[in-house]
């Protein structure tokens, strides 16, 4: 429990969001152009991260499939941005593993047909050094 | 010289004006001080040389209540604090009769002695029909000789130009004597960390006696009474027993005087324990063309006061300009 | 030396809770020229003034201090109090321990300690008050309503019928406002036209209101009852008194492509016009910048046709200036520009509308002459989509925080009038909330969704594709379902958020109310002063102050009236006595206080000064105490502290000042 | 007096608030329950131009830590004007302090409306938070006032 409230803590680091600024409007969800291909939706990232559930984020199939197009960034009437809570999530996967930076050489070794590249161009974006 | 004095003669004789301001022969070579003349007897003791830096337009306060004109001989940079006496109502034009006196610069008789020149009985070259080049200085130990520059006071070095605001007549000509730039001394403080500058001004104001020079010669602190001196705040001067007072009463003093002062330089020239105090002023003056548009009172009657002036997009307090 | 009492209230246990009342009694009886202090459970109240009046007749005081909750709550109260016992009413002071002290804090001890301070620096600072005594000046009987629509209509009437004489004040050419833009009106379904034309009438017959339409306030000077308004008039080209109304000349006027402003700019109209059919006055402007005879002096058909010779092309703009006691802001609202949500295709598809345009195209008069159809191709939709908060709600920089109010209500209402008259139209609502506080409100939208079978999705629409072949593809979400919906629709509404109309900023900076960050004017209280600006003789009325539907702007501009009748009633006010006065011993005669002061209240004479036997005439500030308002800018531009306010001196500010340092 | 190490400094700070904008705002932060600490005492003045230089320094003469002056934003000045004249004043003077050495967090000026009591307390809270980084004021302190 303690273990969750501090991931969660975690994630509102990384992601600079305040979820408690969400007013339930579900734009996130409606702008998402991987809706369909997700298990956790983008306006339920954001209670997840409020009732701390981290660890169903980490495991969901969403953090994978998010584009960071960041269109539920853009158009959140709230400045929640959803997105950011994705990509922390997917950031404190990462972390466990290790790996807090990406190299551009290590890129070619990770694509992956079923990976979307704008993922990996975000992620280079955000990881590098 | 000589031609000021004539004509000054002759204002006296067809009584266009009933006395003359001027500057008196001290008991030194180098302390000529201001004086009132009403006869052609009295001027005598009239003299007009680089040493007369006082700045007279202060004195027309009291002489603009006296019956008929008074004749005020004013240098180029008296001329703004005269305008800006005129702008508050202080002064009476037409009780003025002004002659715009040359002026290539007023010496600083504490530069001289800085440069080990003692024992001084007469000074030649300060002279203000000559070319003030080269003083030649009479002492004890035998001749010496100064650059007329070096013995500048420093507000010559940033002389505001040899126009003159305001005159009826000018006799004698002037020269620009600034080589160096105004707001230098103020920049440099600028650029110090907040201790340097703190101990800068420590040291400083901690030489201030209160002795009130600055506020009595300063054209633009010529309040009735100053809030110093009265019950108005509860802060009448009290023992000089710590530094703190100083600094209140000086930047209370800048802060009266802000947009106000012309950067005349009188209260640095008259201060006895050598603080530089026109940095107070300097600092406003150029806060104020920074922050406002270039502004310099004294030059124009008409112009509005940066004080009580304002725009809707003025910069806010503690940011910079 | 001062005899001060100090008297503490508890405020029930607003104070009490926090503050320890005893201790700030036992501490400040040992301030010099305390004399007596006591607390009190409630000091407003009778018994607790009756406590302030005894001890000023049993000890003799001269001076009080009221510990309590801020004194914009309740120094008047105490202030009578004290005028009621015996001594000047300005020599109390109230030291805020509620508000600034136990409200804010939490520990007894601090707070404790803070409320004894504050209470030290209304003591030191009463022990310097001196006695005061307030002017007076004359009301006059005349009131202002800037804005001619429901709400300036409203509090016209109700003024006017109790007997005072009103000016209306409308820019446009017509009064009428946003409500004559409407078709129908929640939650009755009455016709919009059909209620308020009659009381557009009304006011036009009223012998007591004059109506300056197509005028703006250009400058305001004065106070509370002894205000001075110039009033542009803008030149009309018409002759108001000769015109019959006829309107041959809008008919003949060959220029018709200016874009209507009564319609939103969904069709167009001809250069003479009036706004609207039921237009009050029903005389049309020219608009200058689509008038083929005053741009290029050719034309002049609208003067040839009119039999009336109505028709001036030599107008001016005209000022008139007048004077009023007092002045109702009723400038009413807009809505916001879409141009930053472009993920809902407003700009790209002409069958994306707000609600407002939508109340245009259902209405008879509008340019669809009240046929549901769409605006690109004129054919009728099947598929209507409405979007709720459109820029409400918002806390990025692209909408407004607040909530509008009234989108909800009007979204209802559209769908169900939809579904009334085009049974086989799909409505679909995507909405955050459903927020129907108010009469018959949720009644109302249930019937939307029960008997009339709009389909209401909760959840928002992310954003409007317009498709080649002119369809609008609808991507939202379904929150219940927890789905994402990808819809067609032929017409896509937007519930775009209000926001004040754009002129009130200008407006309440000439007449110094304040304005919150949404540009809404602030009220004086914002539960007991709701009509009121702070600054007196400013009343607000209608959506200019906040979101609100009709029947609550009716009642506001009800309350405006009142208050405004209330004001006028008066023959006489009593003015601030806290103004500024100059010790002509200590003043230079230099201008500098004259120059800042915004009232024009300094002047300077030259005077006959007798400084301790010294006799001098000099020139010296004199202060019009009836024009000075008591703001305190020429104490400070003032070098040698010869000018002071009253009620606010050096020496008060400073005493303050020392004992909270202490 | 000095400060002991081990206790908390608690610094004194006046603000000075105008009473048509800035003090309501301080009246709705207290309504509104939005907490600040006890350290700012507030002085109601009629507007922020009524605040004169010399209270300013007698306030730190007198062993003030910090000094806030608050008041209607530009442009909705009760008075029409006084904040436009009070900026200016205050720019110049904070300019002049920071110029002797006075740090800068000291002074500070924030426009406050009557419907902002969330920013007055905020505005509060950052204050008081720089003013304990600051630390204690000696540089304009008038030593004989200590005890």
């Amino acid at each position: 429990m303690e273990t969750a409230a501090k991931q969660a803590d975690l994630i509102r680091e990384i992601s600079g969001v305040n979820p408690y600024k969400c007013m339930k409007c579900g734009k996130c969800s409606a702008s998402c152009p991987s809706y369909n291909e997700m298990d956790i939706k983008p306006h339920q990232f954001v209670s997840y991260v409020l009732h701390e559930d981290i660890e169903s984020l980490v495991n969901s199939k969403s953090i994978w499939k998010c584009l960071s197009c960041f269109a539920c960034v853009e158009r959140c009437p709230r400045d929640v941005k959803p997105g950011k809570l994705i990509d922390a999530a997917r950031q404190l996967v990462v972390r466990q593993k290790g790996q807090d930076f990406l190299l551009a050489d290590e890129i070619p070794e990770l694509l992956d047909p079923d990976i979307p590249q704008q993922l990996l161009v975000s992620a280079f974006r955000k990881y590098k050094r | 010289m000589q031609e000021l004095i004539s004509r000054i003669k002759a204002l006296l004789a067809d009584k266009t004006v009933d006395r003359v301001l001027g500057w008196k022969a001290g008991d030194m070579p180098y302390n000529p001080e201001p004086a009132y003349f009403e006869t052609e007897e009295d001027l005598k003791d009239f003299v007009y040389d680089g040493f007369c830096g006082a700045n007279l337009s202060k004195y027309m306060i009291e002489a603009s209540k006296l019956e008929g004109k008074t004749l005020v001989c004013l240098k180029p940079c008296d001329t703004y604090s005269f305008n800006q006496l005129i702008k508050e109502h202080r002064v009476d034009r037409e009780k003025a009769y002004i002659i715009g006196v040359g002026c290539k610069g007023k010496l600083d008789i504490d530069k001289i002695k800085a440069q080990g020149i003692k024992g001084i009985k007469s000074i030649s070259g300060a002279e203000i029909d000559g070319a003030a080049d080269t003083l030649k200085i009479d002492t004890m130990y035998g001749e010496k000789t100064c650059s007329y520059a070096d013995a500048m006071l420093e507000r010559c070095h940033v002389c505001k130009g040899k126009e003159h605001m305001i005159y009826d007549e000018i006799i004698g000509e002037s020269k620009d004597t600034a080589d160096g730039n105004r707001f230098d001394e103020v920049a440099k403080i600028e650029a110090m960390s907040p201790e340097e500058k703190f101990a800068f001004f420590q040291k400083e104001l901690s030489k201030c006696i209160r002795c009130n020079a600055c506020r009595n010669v300063c054209p633009a602190c010529s309040c009735r009474k100053c809030v110093f001196d009265s019950n108005k705040f509860d802060s009448a001067q009290k023992a000089n027993v710590v530094s703190f007072e100083e600094k209140m009463f000086h930047i209370i003093r800048a802060f009266h005087v802000a947009g106000r002062c012309t950067d005349c330089g009188e209260c640095s020239r008259v201060c006895p324990q050598g603080i530089p105090l026109h940095l107070f002023n300097r600092k406003f003056i150029k806060d104020i063309n920074a922050f406002y548009g270039d502004y310099q009172a004294g030059a124009d009657v008409d112009a509005k006061a940066p004080l009580t002036n304002f725009t809707f997009d003025d910069i806010e307090p503690g940011e910079r300009g | 030396m001062q005899r001060i009492g100090v008297f503490v209230c508890h405020c029930g246990s607003n104070i009490a809770a926090t503050v320890d009342v005893k201790k700030v009694v036992e501490l400040i009886k040992l301030e010099p020229g305390v004399v007596h202090a006591e607390d009190y459970q409630y000091m407003c109240s009778e018994a607790g003034q009756e406590k302030i009046a005894v001890a000023i007749r049993e000890k003799g005081l001269t001076g009080i201090v009221v510990c309590s909750c801020s004194p914009r709550m309740h120094e008047a109260t105490f202030r009578k109090a004290a005028e009621k016992a015996g001594i000047n009413p300005y020599m109390v002071e109230i030291a805020n321990i509620r508000e600034q002290c136990s409200w804010i804090h939490k520990d007894m001890e601090e707070a404790t300690k803070k409320a004894v301070i504050l209470a030290r620096a209304a003591v030191a600072k009463v022990n310097l008050n001196a006695p005061l005594k307030p002017g007076e000046s004359l009301v006059t009987k005349r009131a202002l309503v800037i804005g001619g629509g429901i709400a300036g209509i409203q509090t016209a009437l109700d003024i006017a019928d109790a007997g005072y004489e009103v000016d209306i004040v409308e820019k446009t050419p017509s009064i009428g406002g946003r409500m004559s833009q409407l078709d129908k009106t929640f939650p009755t379904l009455d016709c919009s036209a059909c209620i308020l034309t009659p009381k557009m009438v009304d006011a036009a017959a009223h012998e007591k209101i004059n109506i300056y339409t197509y005028s703006e306030v250009e400058k305001v000077s004065g106070f509370v009852g002894d205000f001075t308004v110039d009033i542009r008039k803008k030149a009309r080209y018409v002759d108001m008194d000769k015109c019959t109304g006829c309107g041959v000349c809008q008919e003949k006027c060959p220029s018709k492509k200016a874009p209507s402003e009564f319609n939103r700019g969904l069709n167009k109209r001809s250069a003479i016009y009036t706004p609207f059919a039921q237009a009050i006055p029903n005389v049309p402007v020219i608009d200058a910048d689509y008038c083929v005879k005053l741009k290029t002096g050719k034309c002049g058909l609208c003067e040839k046709v009119c039999q009336a010779g109505a028709i001036d092309y030599t107008q001016k703009d005209e000022i008139i200036t007048q004077k009023y006691g007092a002045i109702v802001v009723a400038t009413g609202f807009d809505v916001i520009k879409l141009d930053k949500y472009d993920e809902y295709a407003y700009s790209q598809s002409k069958d994306v509308i707000t609600s407002l345009e939508l109340e245009r195209i259902m209405n008879a008069a509008g340019p669809t002459k009240g046929h549901l159809e769409r605006l690109s191709d004129g054919k009728a939709p099947k598929n209507i989509v409405f979007i709720q908060c459109v820029g409400s709600r918002c806390s990025d920089n692209r909408g407004k925080s607040y909530c509008s109010k009234i989108c909800c209500m009007y979204t209802a209402k559209h769908a169900m009038l939809i579904r009334d008259k085009y049974p086989d139209v799909n409505v679909t609502v995507f909405y955050i909330d459903v927020r129907t506080p108010g009469k018959n409100f949720d009644e109302f939208y249930r019937r939307a969704v029960e008997e009339y079978g709009v389909n209401y999705i909760k959840g928002q629409v992310g954003k409007v594709l317009p498709q080649p072949d002119g369809q609008l593809l609808v991507q939202g979400v379904d929150l219940i379902d927890n789905k994402q919906i990808k819809m067609e629709a032929d017409m896509v509404v937007l519930a775009a958020a209000i926001e004040p109309e754009s002129s009130v900023r200008k407006i309440a900076t000439m007449l110094t109310a304040s304005i919150d960050t949404n540009n809404f004017l602030t009220e004086a209280h914002p539960k007991l002063r709701p009509v009121e600006s702070p600054t007196a003789g400013v009343f607000l009325s209608g959506v200019c102050q906040g979101p609100k539907d009709i029947p609550e702007t009716v009642a506001q501009a009800g309350a405006a009236a009142v208050k405004v009748v209330g004001l006028l009633a008066k023959d006489k006010l009593l003015t601030n006595p806290c103004t500024a006065k100059p010790d002509e011993l200590l003043c230079n005669g230099c201008s500098t206080c004259a120059n800042v002061c915004p009232y024009g209240a300094i002047s300077y004479e030259d005077k006959l000064i007798n400084d301790h036997g010294i006799r001098e005439t000099r020139r010296v500030a004199s202060v019009n105490s009836a024009l000075c308002q008591g703001c305190g800018a020429c104490t400070v531009a003032c070098p040698s502290g010869c000018m002071d306010l009253q009620g606010f001196s050096n020496r008060q500010i400073i005493a303050e000042v020392d004992a909270i340092c202490r | 007096m000095s400060i002991k190490e081990n206790e908390e400094f608690r610094p004194k700070i006046v603000a000075f608030c105008c009473n048509w904008c800035s003090y309501a705002g301080a009246d709705l932060a207290g309504s509104s329950r939005l907490g600040y600490p006890a350290d700012v005492k507030i002085i109601r003045v009629p507007c922020s131009c009524r605040v004169n230089p010399m209270f300013i320094l007698r306030a730190f003469e007198k062993g003030a830590d910090g000094v806030i002056i608050c008041g209607c934003h530009p442009g909705d000045c009760h008075y029409s004007t006084g904040n436009y004249y009070a900026r200016r004043r205050m720019t110049l003077l904070f300019s002049l302090l920071d110029y002797v050495g006075v740090e800068k967090g000291r002074t500070r000026v924030e426009w406050v409306s009557a419907a902002e009591g969330v920013k007055f307390s905020a505005t509060m809270n950052e204050f008081v938070e720089k003013i304990r980084s600051l630390g204690k004021n000696v540089r304009l302190e008038d030593l004989r006032c200590r005890n």
